[in-house]
């Protein structure tokens, strides 16, 4: 380096800019959307998430893999004699970004926040009795009844410092009905890696690296630009011409070109989110169906014809550019209970389908409504458009109702339609998540999703079993009792799993994460 | 036998249209002579102002000057490059139009448009050029003139505002003042003290006037001189009193039949039947041939040369055939 | 002139009431906030506690009052999406579109006239001929087209120019603004071109046909009849007498710059109020989409009032009139 | 002093320009017309292109080589084959290569037209009706009801078209059940670019009613009792006709131009019975990819259309010559 130094000011200087660089790696990451908050506990929602796992942190994290692993806690076990409690052994030495030490209490504090009424994260804590701080880094949670799956919800639920929140008004989650402004919502006070700069919403943030991070090795990356660009082809054209780094979602019909660009190169995996359809059930005629005097949805021979009308090979390799798992259960195979037998599909089968469809009374077949969200899923749309086109060819009429999501989830939640498109990722890796809201009778908060009100008492009673099962065999095994239901009761048609396509500069490296929410402190460069 | 101020020799003016070529003006030659009121009548669309306009090279495209030359103070001007063609303008041949409520530039105040003038043309200052603006509006009789050059020209009435384009128009001093129908727009009341203000100021300034109208009247009591035209033709030209008097044209006479006088019988103001014919569609020959009381075989076969038939009077009719070889354009005439 | 202002904001008032029905009535229609806010995974009896919280259960009638009297106050609530106040959102959203706003219709407004002028003193000339033209392949591309076309031929192909954002800029305290970095600079060119355009066309179409007919006029002919240069009565006479209705159109049309900026401000990724209103549409942010009409709205009759006190200072008739309007 | 006229007072241009034409639709299509479009060979080639472009879509179902709305032909295999090739997996050949979804790019493009034109001719004709009658009611009547047609006017022109599009399609689609929206789609969309579109003929009919209403006969056929309604359509239509039929081409433009960029925005016709502008929308997502056919063609065909369309409307402007604004 300094071999070259002839005192020539304008040499100084250039080759301090680059001293500078070499040491400081800043990584411009561009994806379709902002976090929408920065109060941890504010929105329950995986860009929200992805952000804040930078500047605040959890219990325990989940890796790329989707096994859970330590980070604040080191440890945590069911408390000897008590089925029902939980214990966790929190970290030493960590501190958060204005220099206060974490304790148990933080997590007390974090915990009682994130299942306060207007915390988002509530659902995932509903069954926590009490939380209390045994001493300063142990913390017992005690549960309304036993909960060995407890520690998967805690993966996006972070710990704040009390003391902080105090001092700053913030002990309550946001109330934006009231109009109140909260401070926590564009502050931080983290004990995550990053420290956040500077934040412009929807256009960019700035973090750089937290030098008094517990973690023994720092992350090569010390600065973070952070660029929402919601438009598809504006997101390629910016990393196209170096404007970005990392470009977390990529249109699957780009990946080619980009991965055949010089100094850009590709990173997928499979993403746990699994893409179905699903019918709508019961007596009552379809209103969108030209079959006034019956549910061609609620005869299974219909419904085994549909499966055998969807090509879901073609899909993959035409709609999904290859970029896709074509499945045969809603289910994705991060999740326990998935397995390779559950996962095969029947071929297509045109002529048999057309049978069936005669055999259950429809020789001509009959129409319906497909409602479809077309800015929420990969490709969600044209998904759709495919399989009305596959459906026409045994004779079902399908007319496509496309949506932005915003307009097509209540048409879900609230059973207005009778043929739709939904994808489903399962945060806790735990096929109960699936079961509880897409196969339950749709009651109490059970079914929230089951937008076809399918309905089996036998499975309904099996679901809610699991919920307090604490012998993990006994639990797997009426697991796999309800999917092989599920399966051969088509109670839905699952098309695939979705892949995660990460598109970067090619000195970067950074692995696709199953739940979409990679850390930059992943991120190795090559040199 | 002074230089006459504007001689026009031979004058065609025509419109190509996808039918043809339409001739507005065709063939005329006229002398005016300095500080003379030269009256060019006829109906409308007869040419007369496509003459003026055509003098001042004012012809709104695609009309052009076909063939013809037009001679002013000895130089011929109309085949001046543009930026010559418009320092005779308002320097040597002033212009006014029909109608005063259209000629004035709305958004400018009168001071503006004066100054803007004399200053184009006149090597003065601001302040001497505003003075001489000044003195021109008290000129033509627009009273409290210091204080209502300032008023835009929607605030004038209409006869006020023709008084302001006779002042824009009479500026820088011109030699000739071409007025186009320069009181048909306004209200008959005013009409006459119009005329008056253009005809006593033009006298003062020793300028000629070309005063086109369809108006007899106002010729029989201002012009000089009566040129009477027909679709496009000059058919007859004269000193007023003799047009007037003895009108030799068939039309002429037709048109001096109408012009009202003091006592005379109201039974006689008669019109002349028919109209005049397109421009598309002038007849073979005279073009007054189908009008014509006095209408005779050759009338209908061959377009009638001029013919002098009086020192400073000329007629274009097959009544009066050519007597050896005298032909329009070797006009000659005496100055008043 | 005070009670033709007076008037006038009378007008107004009436005129933002109307909007404000209107914003109101429609987003209350446009799909379910709650399903927007909230991830799919959101329990349905956590919704319904936040639909209870935002007072999504009254009445229809005690909203729209709630909005009307809050949006008197400047007050248009917090948005459903970023949850923080959006009259901030706005503000901190406004100076982006306003620079690219005025940046587009300066380039519109000086090409216009001077491409719209050019034509119509040479309405022969090829030249003349091929800016017709070349603007009537303008007003057919959609914009949309326009922008995903210049970014792919000068940011991706060429690299020349910045593909998206507006690149550094600096804070003034109560502005950020774009135009004191080259990053910054060069963000502008593209949105600003393909913004100005539509507009661009469109003037000049206007000024064309506003000076051929003023070249028309009695009193133009009376200009050059009285020798006036060629210079004085093109850009004096003619000129000034066709910026009359140009002000009004150009006047409404600034107005639609800002609001016609949604598609551009997509394209670009330009972080100014359009952007943020389609993403709000796309997630039925019913306070922002409110705010944003309302806004528009306010735009509309700010710009109607000063383009009629400018009509004022340019068209004398119109002081002795009282001007009563158009 | 009695009127000392003798001739009554043309102006003189009448006489030298043989026919001007103004007002009457009749003398409108008077063989000057025809001379203008006859010397203008852009306007010829525009009004070739723009016929082409119509008949192709009104007879699309027979002459499109396939019929991209039918599943049965379709095979989604087949996607993304490029132009002038056949098809991987079916035996279809394909001029202008294959959509994602395996549909041949030509059939789509003539289909499209077809609902593109039929949206923007409908919704060309909903407006000129609007406005012409607002127009008309205004310009008559003048007064309170003329205050309000034309302050209403105002705002509509001060909002982009875009915008209040969006607005009527979010108020339908809040009023329309979900059931229904599909099949309704198309005529939301002919009803929001319409009510965007009207303002413009309200304001130059009700402009051109003004000045005929202050005519003669009018004021004669009043006093003699005759209908409003009777002495607007056979009067005054009549003579406004000239304008409204440019301002009518020039609309026809926009909106073709309007349901594309709401198609764009994903407010428009659904993807299975694809506009201009959806298919533009669609290929849009494949401008990086490679797959450069599934834009170029339809985006080339819109623009071909909105241009050809546009030059007609500019020189019908010129021919008319009517006071437009």
């Amino acid at each position: 380096m300094t071999r070259k130094i002839l005192g020539l000011s304008a040499m100084l200087l250039s080759s301090t800019l680059i001293v500078s660089q070499a040491s400081a790696e800043t990584i411009r990451w561009a994806r379709a959307s902002d976090a929408l908050t920065l109060d941890p506990h504010s929105q329950n929602q995986g860009v929200t998430h992805n952000f804040a796992h930078h500047v605040y942190e959890t219990l325990m994290d989940r890796d790329v893999e989707g096994t859970l692993t330590p980070r604040l806690a080191t440890a945590w076990a069911i408390k000897d004699g008590a089925p029902d409690t939980w214990v966790f052994t929190l970290r030493e030495g960590v501190t958060f970004h204005d220099g206060a030490a974490f304790t148990a209490e933080d997590v007390v504090f974090s915990l009682d926040r994130a299942r306060s009424d207007k915390s988002n994260m509530r659902q995932l804590h509903v069954d926590v009795a009490e939380v209390t701080a045994v001493d300063d880094y142990t913390v017992e949670v005690r549960m309304t009844a036993p909960s060995p799956l407890y520690p998967n919800n805690l993966t996006n639920t972070f710990i704040m410092d009390k003391d902080w929140s105090e001092a700053n008004n913030v002990v309550e989650v946001q109330d934006y009905a009231a109009g109140e402004d909260n401070f926590a919502v564009r502050n931080t006070n983290g004990t995550g890696p990053y420290i956040l700069q500077s934040r412009e919403v929807d256009v960019r943030s700035v973090l750089t690296v937290n030098e008094n991070h517990w973690a023994e090795t720092p992350p090569e990356v010390t600065e973070i630009i952070y660029l929402p660009i919601s438009d598809a082809a504006t997101r390629v054209a910016a990393l196209l011409s170096g404007e970005v780094d990392i470009v977390q979602d990529v249109p699957v019909q780009d990946i080619e070109r980009l991965s055949a660009t010089d100094g850009i190169k590709i990173e997928t995996g499979p993403e746990n989110r699994v893409i179905y359809f699903g019918y709508k059930f019961g007596d009552e005629p379809l209103a969108s169906s030209n079959i006034t005097d019956s549910n061609p949805f609620n005869n299974p021979l219909v419904r085994e014809a549909m499966e055998l009308a969807v090509d879901r090979d073609a899909i993959q390799a035409v709609v999904m550019r290859g970029q896709s798992i074509p499945t045969g259960i809603p289910n994705p195979p991060f999740v326990d209970g998935w397995t390779e037998e559950l996962n095969t599909y029947p071929a297509v089968d045109l002529e048999r389908a057309q049978a069936l469809l005669a055999e259950a009374g429809y020789p001509d077949g009959f129409s319906v409504t497909l409602d479809t969200p077309n800015n929420r899923y990969v490709n969600d749309e044209a998904i759709s458009q495919a399989v009305v086109g596959m459906l026409g060819r045994i004779g079902i009429n399908v007319t496509l109702a496309s949506r932005p999501v915003a307009q097509h989830s209540p048409l879900v939640t609230s059973n207005e339609t009778d043929f739709y498109l939904l994808g489903w990722g399962v945060p806790t890796f735990d096929s109960a998540y699936v079961f509880n809201d897409l196969v339950h009778t749709k009651e109490g908060s059970y079914g929230a999703y089951n937008g076809g009100l399918y309905s089996n008492p036998d499975l309904d009673v099996m679901i809610q079993s699991l919920g307090t099962e604490t012998d993990l065999e006994a639990r797997a095994a009426t697991v796999a009792e309800i999917w092989d239901v599920v399966k051969a009761d088509r109670v839905l048609l699952p098309i695939h799993n979705q892949v995660l396509a990460y598109a970067m500069n090619d000195r970067i490296t950074l692995p696709v994460h199953p739940e979409n929410q990679p850390l930059m402190t992943g991120v190795t460069f090559a040199d | 036998m002074t230089e006459p101020l504007l001689s026009v020799r031979n004058l065609t003016v025509e419109f190509p249209t996808r039918r043809g070529i339409l001739t507005a003006v065709q063939d005329i030659s006229f002398d005016i002579m300095p500080g003379e009121v030269l009256g060019v009548v006829g109906e409308s669309g007869a040419g007369k102002s496509m003459t003026g306009a055509a003098i001042m090279r004012l012809i709104d495209r695609p009309g052009r000057i076909a063939q013809g030359e037009v001679i002013l103070q000895g130089r011929r001007i109309d085949n001046l490059p543009d930026a010559e063609m418009r320092k005779i303008r308002g320097r040597k041949i002033g212009m006014i139009f029909q109608d005063p409520l259209t000629s004035l530039n709305p958004l400018y105040r009168i001071s503006e448009q004066l100054i803007e003038t004399i200053r184009t043309h006149l090597p003065l200052s601001e302040t001497e050029a505003c003075k001489k603006a000044v003195g021109l509006l008290d000129d033509v009789g627009i009273p409290d003139a210091s204080r209502r050059i300032d008023d835009y020209p929607h605030q004038f009435s209409g006869g006020m505002r023709q008084r302001v384009v006779i002042a824009l128009a009479l500026c820088a001093g011109p030699d000739l003042v071409i007025a186009d129908e320069p009181t048909t727009a306004l209200d008959v009341s005013v009409q006459a003290q119009i005329i008056d203000v253009m005809k006593r100021l033009c006298a003062e300034n020793g300028a000629a006037i070309m005063l086109v109208t369809h108006d007899m009247g106002v010729i029989a009591e201002t012009a000089d001189r009566v040129a009477v035209m027909y679709a496009g033709r000059i058919a007859e030209i004269g000193p007023v009193r003799d047009v007037i008097k003895d009108a030799q044209h068939p039309y002429s006479s037709g048109l001096m039949g109408a012009i009202p006088r003091l006592g005379a019988n109201l039974e006689r103001l008669t019109q002349i039947p028919g109209s005049m014919p397109r421009l598309s569609a002038i007849p073979k020959g005279c073009a007054f041939n189908p009008r014509c009381p006095h209408v005779m075989d050759k009338c209908r076969i061959d377009q009638p040369q001029a013919v002098q038939t009086a020192p400073g009077r000329r007629v274009a009719c097959w009544l009066y055939p050519p007597q050896d070889g005298t032909t329009a354009s070797a006009e000659r005439q005496s100055a008043e | 002139m005070l009670a033709f202002i007076i008037r006038r904001l009378a007008q107004s008032v009436v005129v933002m009431l109307f909007v404000a029905l209107i914003a109101f009535i429609v987003f209350r229609y446009v799909g379910d906030p709650i399903a927007s806010m909230v991830g799919v995974d959101t329990r349905l009896e956590d919704q319904e506690i936040m639909r209870e919280r935002l007072g999504l259960n009254d009445s229809v009638f005690v909203q729209f009052f709630r909005f009307i009297g809050n949006a008197a106050q400047g007050e248009f609530g917090i948005s459903y999406r970023l949850q923080q106040p959006v009259t901030e959102l706005i503000l901190s959203r406004l100076p982006a579109t306003i620079e690219l706003a005025v940046v587009s219709a300066t380039i519109a407004l000086v090409f216009g006239v001077i491409f719209g002028v050019y034509t119509a003193l040479r309405p022969k000339a090829w030249s003349s001929a091929g800016i017709m033209a070349l603007s009537l392949v303008g007003v057919s591309l959609p914009t949309f087209l326009i922008g995903i076309g210049l970014i792919y031929i000068f940011a991706v192909e060429l690299g020349w120019l910045p593909s998206f954002g507006r690149g550094e800029v600096v804070d003034l305290g109560w502005w950020r603004t774009g135009f004191l970095t080259e990053s910054g600079l060069k963000s502008l060119i593209l949105p600003a071109i393909t913004l100005s355009l539509f507009q661009l066309t469109l003037i000049m179409r206007l000024v064309r046909a506003e000076m051929l007919e003023v070249l028309r006029t009695e009193y133009i002919r009376f200009a050059k009849a009285r020798g006036l240069t060629q210079r004085a009565i093109n850009f004096g006479h003619a000129l000034k007498n066709t910026m009359v209705p140009v002000i009004t159109i150009t006047g409404l049309q600034l107005g639609s710059v800002i609001a016609f900026a949604i598609v551009t401000e997509t394209v670009f990724q330009w972080p100014g109020v359009g952007s943020l209103f389609i993403v709000s549409v796309q997630v039925v942010d019913v306070p922002v989409m409110a705010a944003y009409l309302m806004f528009i709205a306010l735009v509309f009759v700010l710009i109607n009032l000063v383009v009629d006190i400018l009509y004022y200072v340019v068209d004398p008739r119109l002081r002795v009139d009282g001007g009563a309007g158009k | 002093m009695e009127n000392r006229t003798l001739f009554k007072d043309v102006p003189a241009e009448d006489l030298i320009v043989p026919v001007r034409v103004q007002g009457r639709l009749a003398r409108a299509l008077d063989s000057d017309i025809f001379y203008s479009w006859r010397t203008s060979p852009v306007t010829v080639v525009a009004t070739l292109v723009a016929l082409a472009l119509i008949l192709m879509a009104l007879f699309a179902p027979l002459i499109a080589p396939y019929d991209p709305f039918n599943p049965a032909s379709l095979n989604l295999m087949d996607g993304f084959t490029p132009p002038a090739s056949t098809g991987a997996f079916t035996d279809n050949y394909f001029l202008m290569g294959a959509d994602n979804q395996g549909r041949d790019v030509l059939s789509t493009i003539m289909y499209g037209s077809r609902v593109s034109l039929f949206v923007g001719i409908l919704a060309t004709l909903f407006a000129m009706t609007l406005g012409v009658s607002l127009g008309l009611i205004a310009g008559y009547n003048g007064g309170t009801i003329d205050a309000v047609i034309m302050r209403i006017t105002d705002v509509q022109l001060s909002f982009p078209a875009i915008l209040i599009a969006l607005l009527i399609f979010g108020i339908a689609r809040g009023l329309i059940p979900p059931s229904q929206q599909e099949s309704m789609a198309v005529w939301v969309l002919i009803l929001a670019i319409g009510l965007s579109n009207w303002a413009q003929f309200a304001r130059t009919v009700r402009g051109a009613t003004m000045v005929e209403r202050q005519k003669d006969y009018v004021s004669a056929a009043r006093i003699m009792g005759v209908h409003p309604i009777l002495i607007l359509l056979r009067h005054v239509l009549p003579n406004v006709l000239g304008p409204v039929l440019v301002i009518g081409t020039i609309s026809l433009a926009l909106a073709i131009i309007e349901e594309a960029t709401l198609s764009f925005l994903g407010v428009g016709v659904p993807p299975t019975q694809p506009s201009l502008g959806t298919l533009i929308r669609i290929g849009q997502q494949f401008l990086f990819s490679g797959e450069w056919w599934i834009l170029f063609f339809p985006a080339v065909t819109l623009i071909a259309l909105a241009l050809s369309v546009n030059l007609l409307g500019d020189w019908l402007r010129d021919a008319l010559n009517p006071k437009l604004r």
